[in-house]
């Protein structure tokens, strides 16, 4: 029975995942591909390792913290990650996709570099 | 060990998002190459890495061990390193910070 | 604070130590013994009972993750959409967080939730950008999204 | 014997300290004696009783070389000779060397030469004759490389060297091939089995490898032609080593071995044939000489052939003609050549065209000269010895019918008309030798230094050698007994009685004598007339030539061919090397039938796998196309975590562990120090190198696999892997088997892999600190 | 699927000697760690694939992978560690004092 | 017992280690190196010593016995070149003070020779293929160190390519013993050779031999792979070029020495036909580029390939003349090498240049050198009686015996060539009208570069002129790598 929520796991975290890759491959710019990355696929694996910890304990009774450890430290990791590419990219000139609306960064950013300009 | 039906659900189960990541890992492969800005890449090594745990994860289930514990926690701190050292190689071309500005 | 953890985590080892059996289970049973035990002492220990806000952490966390299950299946869904028509842009989000544990926090928080990344954070400390997938979809959700965070963050450090 | 042979050299190693007395006493009378005694020393061995002599000494038995000493007439001879003519030039060079000159190095060259040569005519081992040999060859060159600073004498120093050097390592080869054809390193017993040799399939090589030695320390055509250019050495040096010793080193071997092939067809061919090539050629080129001791040089090249062509007839009265002009040849050509380091000496030059008429003022020198040149020539007078070895020469070369095969009877028809011819031209140079120097316009204004006679102690050597000229002349057969026939013993290994008369009866030799002298005297007397003949035929000048454009070449190429290949492109390395590696490993498994495609025992594939090696073999590909840095960086990565991953599927935790952490560190030193460097550009090699490039790397990707596939498929014994899992933790005390054979069973390895580390930890500190400190400078 | 790691690894090599055959530094010293992981694999797959647990002794298991070849990839990737480190500081100081990363101008003459 | 094996890689080792903790500190780093060279030359002797007199010493690292663990294996071939390199290391050791400058010796100089030192005798002593394979990469990560101290442009440049050969070539060994791991099942050399004979002919084993024969041959420097060698070994300072042409590439040619007569000799027809082969083109093309160049270090450096040449061509020939030629000639040409390098450092000193144009008439201020030097031509051509001659002298024999004419007359060309290439060097540079720009003051740094040459020299000498204390150790040495057994009893039945 165990067998079948593990199983529920696997496949759900690989569907995540999975989902994650395509969108990295899919979405038009760094940014929106990040957002794929930072969810889909950490959410995805923490299920993945949350199985494997689980068939690890029910079946054979062994209790890996490393696992449990391994899925705090992914979920606490990936946004600071995300969030180091996306503030990177930008820094580094990356542009949003022609599709977005509005970048109050840049804008920013701009404003800044005017008034450094006038002084 | 896969004698019962769970057992059985289970090995394909794994196989199955074996080969499912293992295609994943493909995709990301095509968006590292591709590009096409830097920043791509390191999204897409850094979802590779969190494949590769993934991947790691179900090889655990797959052999039953605990050995590869130790891999999955450290390709994540690995993963995290390594992240955090492309992007600011992206952002400044440094790794390592020589004169705090 | 830290003495109660460190108190709990004695607890916990000396439980190990008395039933002689050094699993991970044993310790899990320390370490609730050890929250019980500090539970009732808590009046003779200075400090509020720090459990308390573990388990405001433990609703931090709880919240988060049922937002990234949905922001999650909302990417998904954006996946395997045949035509991608989203808006995306950044905005600035003004914060009232100020240390940087807290403003990070957030930030991370926000990250996970849908729709959202945050991209980098002003010098002041006053905005977070904000990364969005779909500006006009989120912008609604934002202020809320905003509140129940910032005020859940304070709550577990304030 | 032994200390005959070495008391030169003995005495070589305290001439530099006797040479710092030179400003009292002349660094020659104080080691005259040495070679005077050796003299004196082989002189008693001399008288009709005597019988040859061995004397072993080992030096290193179990490779069978020793120095195992043989005196026998021919080596008597010989002796006598280096010993005899070694005291007299010695003498001479008293006056001859200025005590300014560096006369330590002379006489050191000098008197090591002595040594080697008598160890050459001494040795009955042959890897010590062979070692003598080449000592001679050295010593030559150091002696005529003396006045270093002139560019002539560098140039004939290294032209003697490699002409000489070479025939040595041919000799080297002869005589190797001879030790493991007959077993022996001795040469007597050599000469005891010549139908072993003869017999054996090394024979013609034997005979070329030998003939190449003896031929270039000979100086026989074509090798002759280090010896005018040797002549830049002090004269007692041509004298002594370039006339009289050194260069019948040659002809001593050949008469050595005659025992062995002596009657062999193409023995007789090849240096009956060479030896009066070089005669007339010899001879031909002496004619048209201007320098006195470049006429010289080429007379001693063309006597060096007459007695090459001599010891190849073969006859018993040819041998003993050869022995005995061996012993003419010294005096007469010895003396001459003192005669013209005199003139040198007084007149300040040796071009024959400014000397003439040097009779009034140096009478003696001119008598010396006198008989010397007459003796040469071939006069028929009864009192000089040349003429009686040259009318036996010609006899000899009348009396070769012992010959079958048409072509070696034409040359046995054909070599008494060319001796003659080599003669009319010895007679020639001989004449204008003596005339242009002695006789004629004395030319006061062309000389630089107002000529006057020699002080006797200088001309005491000439007149000792003349003095031989005359005495062996007047009794001819003085020395038969004694010394010559011994010697025609040993090298026709048959007794051999000669009486040698001046007058024999109207012979056919004495027609061809009279023939030598009237032509002779026609051409001499009309030399002018038909000089010309020597711009039409440039002569033996062109392999001059040749050696010039060779040792030209030799550095000309060898640059070329070096700098095409080394030309310090990596890319151009690696594909030779590459190809190499394929070309010669694939044919060599093709041909040994190493390929082996019968799968077995394989695990089965399953599709993760499969996608796994995909995206390596993929991120491998694309490292190629990739024009971005960070991606060619992270398509390594990508390589490197997926190997982690396979290490993962593949049951190797600790392997994933270890190749996780080293490929982020690397991935981030890449990071750290391409980030300065340029960004990758595209390829832009030409498509014909991106053809070679593919070729290569897809040639050897392919080798690579054949052998790995073919290997595993070879699976002959079973690994000695069960040991480890079934001792690990009994005997080593872990459960980690890898961790127990990494620390324990090759615990070694381990080891010095930490010492690798420690050498690329201190190498990268080297290479970044350094330049700090020059920085600062 | 050793042939199919044999192949593999075949392609690593073949790729790294394309890129060893290339200009410019970086691509040069890619091709070395892709030798690496080419000998490696190799190594690894001539030890047989798949053939049991991993080498940790675990009570009732007996089937075990060769351990050998592990131990010998451990020691040998530790030592390619250290010469690719090197290596790429070499790469860098030469171009920072040759100024150039062109395998192809560095050639150098003979008179130097 | 069987630990005297073991330390002739562990004294260099240690004293690598404690010079790299005092690198500043010159005078004591001087005297430590000095202390642990003699240290380790008197050691070698005595275990030179005791192998000979008691047979062959294997000591199994750990106690594991062979073929699970590591065999250390000292036999006669082994002490023997160990001892050779304790003699040059000690001459190194005193010539590197006068040699190197003094910024060069504190970036851990001593700590580098010694650590090659201590890869090249664990190369030399090893019975284990990968541990072989770890050895070289000791005595490789080392000559990285030496080779880029002092760091100029060219030097950096010129280590580059070093380095990526290296690199290929040690890939490439690891690659194969995995191939011989699958076929053979085992990495113990003395185990392979004895599974080997059981395998009988099998093809795939002589594809491997030759394939392995490669990654040796590229670290030997044969034909055509030694591409990396020349430029490589003239940029470092003369005491380490002296280091890597005397031991380096001798490593190289002596793994193949060892791994095809006690394992791969199988299949002689094929193996040994392209040693003899590629030992032709070796010597060739090694000469000719000795006379390519008015170098004098690049000469020198040149006529390490026709010495490689003429060990791999008794190698090939397969017999008891060739393989006693090779064993001769290897142990020659070690002493003579470093005895060149030196002079040729003292040379470019003296003469204030590498370039032979630029040189002449050295002889009449330094007329030792000239002589040393003329006498290191004699014998780097081999002329009788020097080493050289003995070795040359084997070689054609085996040569001739087996009828090899091409093979004789290449060796015979090669030696002249050889003779000339260096006596060009003293007729151009000793010889001939003394040079203007001469440089002064040079005197006594010349007389100490000298000194260790001139030992060395005379070593030479008496490795000719005694060769009959030498020859039958040689004869010992040949027997035993033709009949492996003695050998593979050593290691595997005790
Ligand atoms: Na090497
Ligand atoms: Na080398």
């Amino acid at each position: 029975m165990i067998e079948i929520i593990i199983s529920l796991f696997l496949l759900i975290g690989t569907f995540f995942i999975f989902s994650g890759s395509l969108g990295i491959l899919r979405f038009p710019d760094v940014y929106t591909r990040l957002h794929a990355a930072t969810k889909a696929s950490t959410l995805g694996v923490a299920s993945v390792l949350l199985a494997a910890f689980l068939y690890l304990y029910v079946d054979h009774g062994i209790i890996s913290g490393k696992l449990l450890i391994g899925i705090w430290f992914i979920m606490l990791t990936a946004p600071i990650s995300g969030h180091m590419i996306s503030r990177a990219a930008h820094n580094a000139g990356v542009k949003l996709h022609e599709s977005s609306i509005r970048d109050e960064l840049q804008e920013m950013n701009e404003q800044n570099e005017a008034e450094r300009q006038s002084e | 060990m896969f004698e019962d039906f769970g057992g059985q659900l289970l090995e394909w189960t794994v196989i199955i998002c074996l080969i499912v990541i293992a295609i994943s890992v493909v995709i990301l492969l095509i968006r590292i190459i591709i590009g096409p800005t830097n920043a791509d890449r390191a999204v897409a090594l850094d979802t590779m890495g969190i494949n590769l745990m993934a991947f790691a994860g179900l090889t655990a289930i797959h052999l039953v061990t605990t050995k590869l514990n130790d891999v999955i926690l450290l390709i994540g701190i690995l993963l995290f390193i390594g992240t955090i050292a492309i992007a600011k190689f992206i952002e400044k071309g440094v790794i390592i910070d020589r004169n705090n500005h | 604070m830290a003495i109660q953890i460190i108190f709990n985590l004695l607890i916990a080892c000396l439980w190990m130590f008395l039933t002689e059996s050094y699993t991970f289970v044993t310790f899990l049973i320390g370490y609730i013994i050890g929250i019980a035990l500090l539970f009732l002492l808590r009046r003779f220990i200075p400090d509020a009972f720090y459990f308390k806000r573990v388990l405001l952490l433990f609703k931090l966390i709880l919240l988060f993750l049922k937002e990234l299950i949905v922001s999650t299946w909302q990417i998904a869904k954006l996946v395997y959409k045949p035509k991608l028509n989203v808006q995306p842009g950044i905005f600035a989000l003004p914060t009232d967080l100020r240390t940087n544990w807290e403003i990070t926090l957030l930030a991370n928080l926000i990250s996970l939730t849908p729709g959202t990344l945050s991209v980098s954070i002003s010098e002041d400390h006053t905005k977070i950008f904000i990364h969005a997938m779909d500006m006009p979809d989120i912008e609604k959700e934002i202020e809320g999204i905003k509140e129940t965070f910032e005020k859940a963050i304070m709550e577990v450090t304030r | 014997m032994i200390y005959a042979v070495f008391a030169p050299i003995l005495f070589a190693i305290v001439i530099p300290f006797l040479s710092r007395m030179k400003h009292k006493i002349h660094t020659g009378w104080l080691i005259l004696p040495v070679p005077l005694l050796v003299f004196i020393y082989f002189v008693s061995f001399v008288g009709s009783g005597f019988e040859s002599q061995v004397s072993n000494y080992s030096w290193i038995p179990s490779l069978d070389i020793s120095l195992s000493f043989h005196l026998d007439g021919l080596s008597l001879l010989f002796a006598l000779l280096i010993s005899g003519i070694g005291s007299l030039v010695v003498l001479y060079s008293i006056y001859y060397l200025d005590r300014e000159e560096r006369l330590g190095h002379f006489y050191t060259y000098l008197y090591i030469f002595m040594t080697a040569m008598l160890g050459v005519v001494l040795s009955d081992n042959v890897f010590a004759l062979y070692a003598f040999w080449e000592f001679t060859s050295l010593s030559s060159f150091l002696l005529i490389g003396y006045w270093h600073f002139k560019e002539r004498s560098r140039y004939g120093a290294i032209k003697s060297l490699l002409i000489t050097v070479s025939g040595g390592f041919s000799l080297l080869a002869g005589l190797i091939s001879l030790t493991i054809v007959t077993g022996t390193t001795s040469i007597r017993e050599m000469v005891g089995q010549p139908d072993v040799i003869l017999e054996s399939s090394f024979f013609p090589l034997i005979l070329i490898f030998l003939l190449l030695g003896a031929f270039t320390k000979s100086a026989q055509f074509p090798f002759h032609i280090w010896l005018p250019d040797a002549m830049e050495a002090p004269t007692p040096v041509s004298a002594y080593l370039h006339s009289a010793t050194m260069v019948k080193a040659g002809i001593y071997l050949m008469a050595r071995f005659s025992a062995i092939f002596g009657g062999e067809p193409s023995f007789f061919m090849l240096l009956s044939l060479f030896g009066i090539i070089t005669l007339v050629c010899g001879s031909y080129m002496a004619v048209r000489q201007t320098d006195l001791k470049a006429i010289l040089a080429y007379s001693t090249i063309s006597q060096l052939g007459m007695i090459m062509a001599m010891l190849g007839f073969g006859t018993d009265i040819a041998i003993f003609a050869a022995v005995f002009h061996i012993l003419n040849h010294a005096t007469f050509k010895g003396s001459l050549f003192m005669i013209a380091g005199i003139v040198d000496h007084e007149t300040g030059t040796r071009d024959i065209r400014k000397l003439g008429g040097l009779m009034t003022f140096m009478p003696m020198s001119a008598t010396l000269a006198l008989f010397g040149t007459f003796s040469m020539a071939g006069v028929p007078l009864p009192f000089l010895n040349g003429f009686y070895s040259k009318e036996m020469f010609f006899d000899a070369s009348l009396q070769l019918s012992g010959y079958a095969g048409t072509f070696v009877e034409i040359v046995a028809i054909v070599l008494p008309y060319l001796a003659v011819i080599g003669s009319i031209f010895t007679f020639v140079y001989s004449m204008y030798l003596f005339f242009g120097t002695f006789r004629g316009k004395y030319k006061e204004e062309q000389l630089p230094v107002k000529p006057h006679e020699a002080p006797f102690m200088m001309l005491l050597s000439p007149i000792i050698l003349v003095s031989g000229v005359i005495i062996i002349g007047l009794f001819p057969n003085l020395f038969n007994n004694g010394l010559l026939t011994h010697a025609a013993d040993a090298v026709f290994g048959d007794e051999v009685t000669k009486e040698i008369s001046f007058w024999h009866g109207f012979i056919p030799p004495l027609y061809m004598s009279l023939t030598v002298v009237i032509l002779g005297a026609i051409l001499v007397l009309t030399k002018t007339k038909w000089e010309r003949v020597y711009n039409i035929l440039p002569g033996n000048f062109s392999f001059n030539r040749i050696y010039d454009w060779g040792v030209n070449q030799l550095e000309a190429s060898s640059n070329r061919i070096t700098f095409t290949y080394m030309n310090g492109s990596l890319r151009l390395y690696m594909v030779l090397l590459l190809a190499s590696v394929t070309a010669i490993t694939g044919t060599a498994l093709f041909i040994s039938d190493g390929i082996n495609f019968e799968v077995s025992d394989v695990a089965p594939v399953t599709v993760h796998e499969v996608l796994i090696a995909i995206v390596m073999a993929l991120a491998a590909i694309a490292t190629i196309f990739v024009t971005n840095r960070l991606a060619a960086i992270l398509v390594v990565g990508v390589v490197g975590y997926g190997l982690a991953i396979l290490f993962v599927l593949y049951s190797a935790p600790d392997l994933a562990l270890t190749q996780l952490i080293v490929e982020t560190v690397t991935v981030a030193l890449f990071l750290l120090c391409f980030y300065h460097l340029p960004n990758l550009t595209k390829r832009t090699e030409s498509i014909a190198h991106r053809g070679v490039n593919i070729i290569i790397s897809i040639g050897f990707g392919a080798l690579m696999l054949v052998m790995s596939i073919s290997a595993y498929n070879s699976q002959f014994f079973d690994t000695i892997s069960d040991y480890f899992t079934e001792n690990s933790y009994k005997l080593g005390g872990g459960d980690n088997i890898v961790n127990v054979i990494l620390v324990d069973f090759r615990g070694l390895d381990t080891l010095f892999e930490v010492s690798v580390l420690f050498g690329a930890g201190l190498a990268i500190y080297t290479l970044i600190r350094f330049r700090k400190n020059k920085g600062a400078k | 699927m050793e042939i199919l790691m044999a192949i593999l690894a075949s392609i690593l090599f073949a790729t790294a000697i394309y890129n060893l055959l290339q200009k410019q530094f970086l691509r040069i010293i890619i091709g070395t760690v892709l030798l690496s992981h080419a000998a490696h694999l190799f190594l690894l797959t001539m030890g047989k694939l798949k053939r049991g647990n991993p080498p940790v002794l675990v009570e009732g298991v007996t089937n075990y992978t060769d351990p050998l070849p592990q131990a010998l990839i451990l020691t040998s990737i530790v030592i390619s560690f250290g010469v690719t480190s090197f290596l790429l500081v070499l790469a860098y100081r030469t171009f920072t004092l040759n100024k150039s990363d062109n395998m192809d101008e560095l050639r150098g003459s003979s008179d130097e | 017992m069987s630990n005297l094996a073991v330390l002739p890689i562990v004294i260099p080792l240690i004293a690598s280690v404690i010079s790299a903790f005092i690198p500043k500190k010159l005078g004591l780093s001087r005297v430590i190196a000095k202390l642990f060279a003699l240290i380790f030359l008197v050691y070698a002797g005595y275990l030179a010593w005791v192998v000979f007199t008691d047979g062959i010493i294997v000591m199994q690292s750990s106690g594991w016995a062979a073929p699970f663990g590591i065999s250390i294996v000292a036999d006669y071939l082994s002490v023997t070149l160990v001892l050779i390199t304790s003699i040059v290391t000690t001459a190194a050791v005193f010539y590197a003070p006068s040699s190197l400058s003094k910024l060069q010796e504190s970036y851990y100089f001593y700590t580098f020779m010694f650590l090659m030192i201590s890869g090249v005798v664990g190369a030399f002593l090893t019975g284990d293929l990968f541990n072989l394979f770890v050895f070289f990469e000791v005595l490789l990560m080392a000559s990285y160190g030496l080779i880029v101290l002092g760091g100029g442009k060219v030097q950096l440049r010129e280590s580059l390519k070093y380095v990526l050969f290296n690199v290929f070539s040690s890939m490439l060994f690891v690659t194969t013993i995995g191939f011989i791991y699958a076929s053979v099942g085992t990495v113990n050399m003395a185990h392979l050779a004895e599974r080997i004979q059981e395998a009988e002919q099998a093809g795939i084993l002589t594809g491997l031999a030759v394939l392995l024969f490669f990654v040796f041959a590229i670290k030997a420097a044969i034909f055509p792979l030694y591409y990396w060698l020349p430029n490589s070994y003239i940029v470092p300072n003369p005491v380490v070029s002296a280091l890597f042409g005397a031991l380096l590439t001798k490593v190289g040619i002596y793994s193949i020495l060892r791994m095809y007569t006690l394992v791969f000799n199988h299949d002689v027809g094929i193996t040994h036909e392209i040693f003899i082969w590629l030992a032709m083109f070796t010597m060739l093309f090694g000469v000719i580029g000795a006379l390519s160049t008015q170098n004098v270090k690049l000469i020198v450096t040149y006529n390490i390939i026709p010495a490689i040449g003429f060990i791999l061509m008794g190698i090939g020939l397969y017999s008891t003349s060739g393989i006693e030629g090779s064993v001769y000639y290897l142990i020659h040409d070690m002493v003579i090498k470093a005895a060149l390098f030196f002079l040729v450092g003292a040379l470019v000193v003296a003469a204030g240049t590498d370039d032979l144009r630029k040189m002449g008439g050295l002889i009449t201020r330094y007329p030792v050198l000239g002589w040393l030097f003329f006498v290191g031509s004699l014998v780097l051509a081999g002329v009788p009686p020097f080493s050289g001659f003995i070795g040359k002298l084997l070689l054609l024999r085996g040569s001739l015996e087996q009828e090899e004419i091409l093979l004789t007359i290449a060796a015979l060309i090669t030696s002249l060539l050889i003779l000339y290439s260096m006596v060009r060097i003293f007729v151009r540079g000793f010889w001939g009208d003394t040079v203007e720009e001469l440089p002064e003051g040079q005197n006594k740094k010349v007389r100490n570069l000298t000194i260790p040459a001139a030992l060395l020299l005379a070593i030479s000498i008496f490795l000719g002129i005694g060769a009959e204390f030498i020859y039958p150790h040689v004869e010992t040495i040949a027997n035993m790598l033709l009949d492996r057994t003695e050998y593979i009893n050593a290691v595997l039945r005790e």
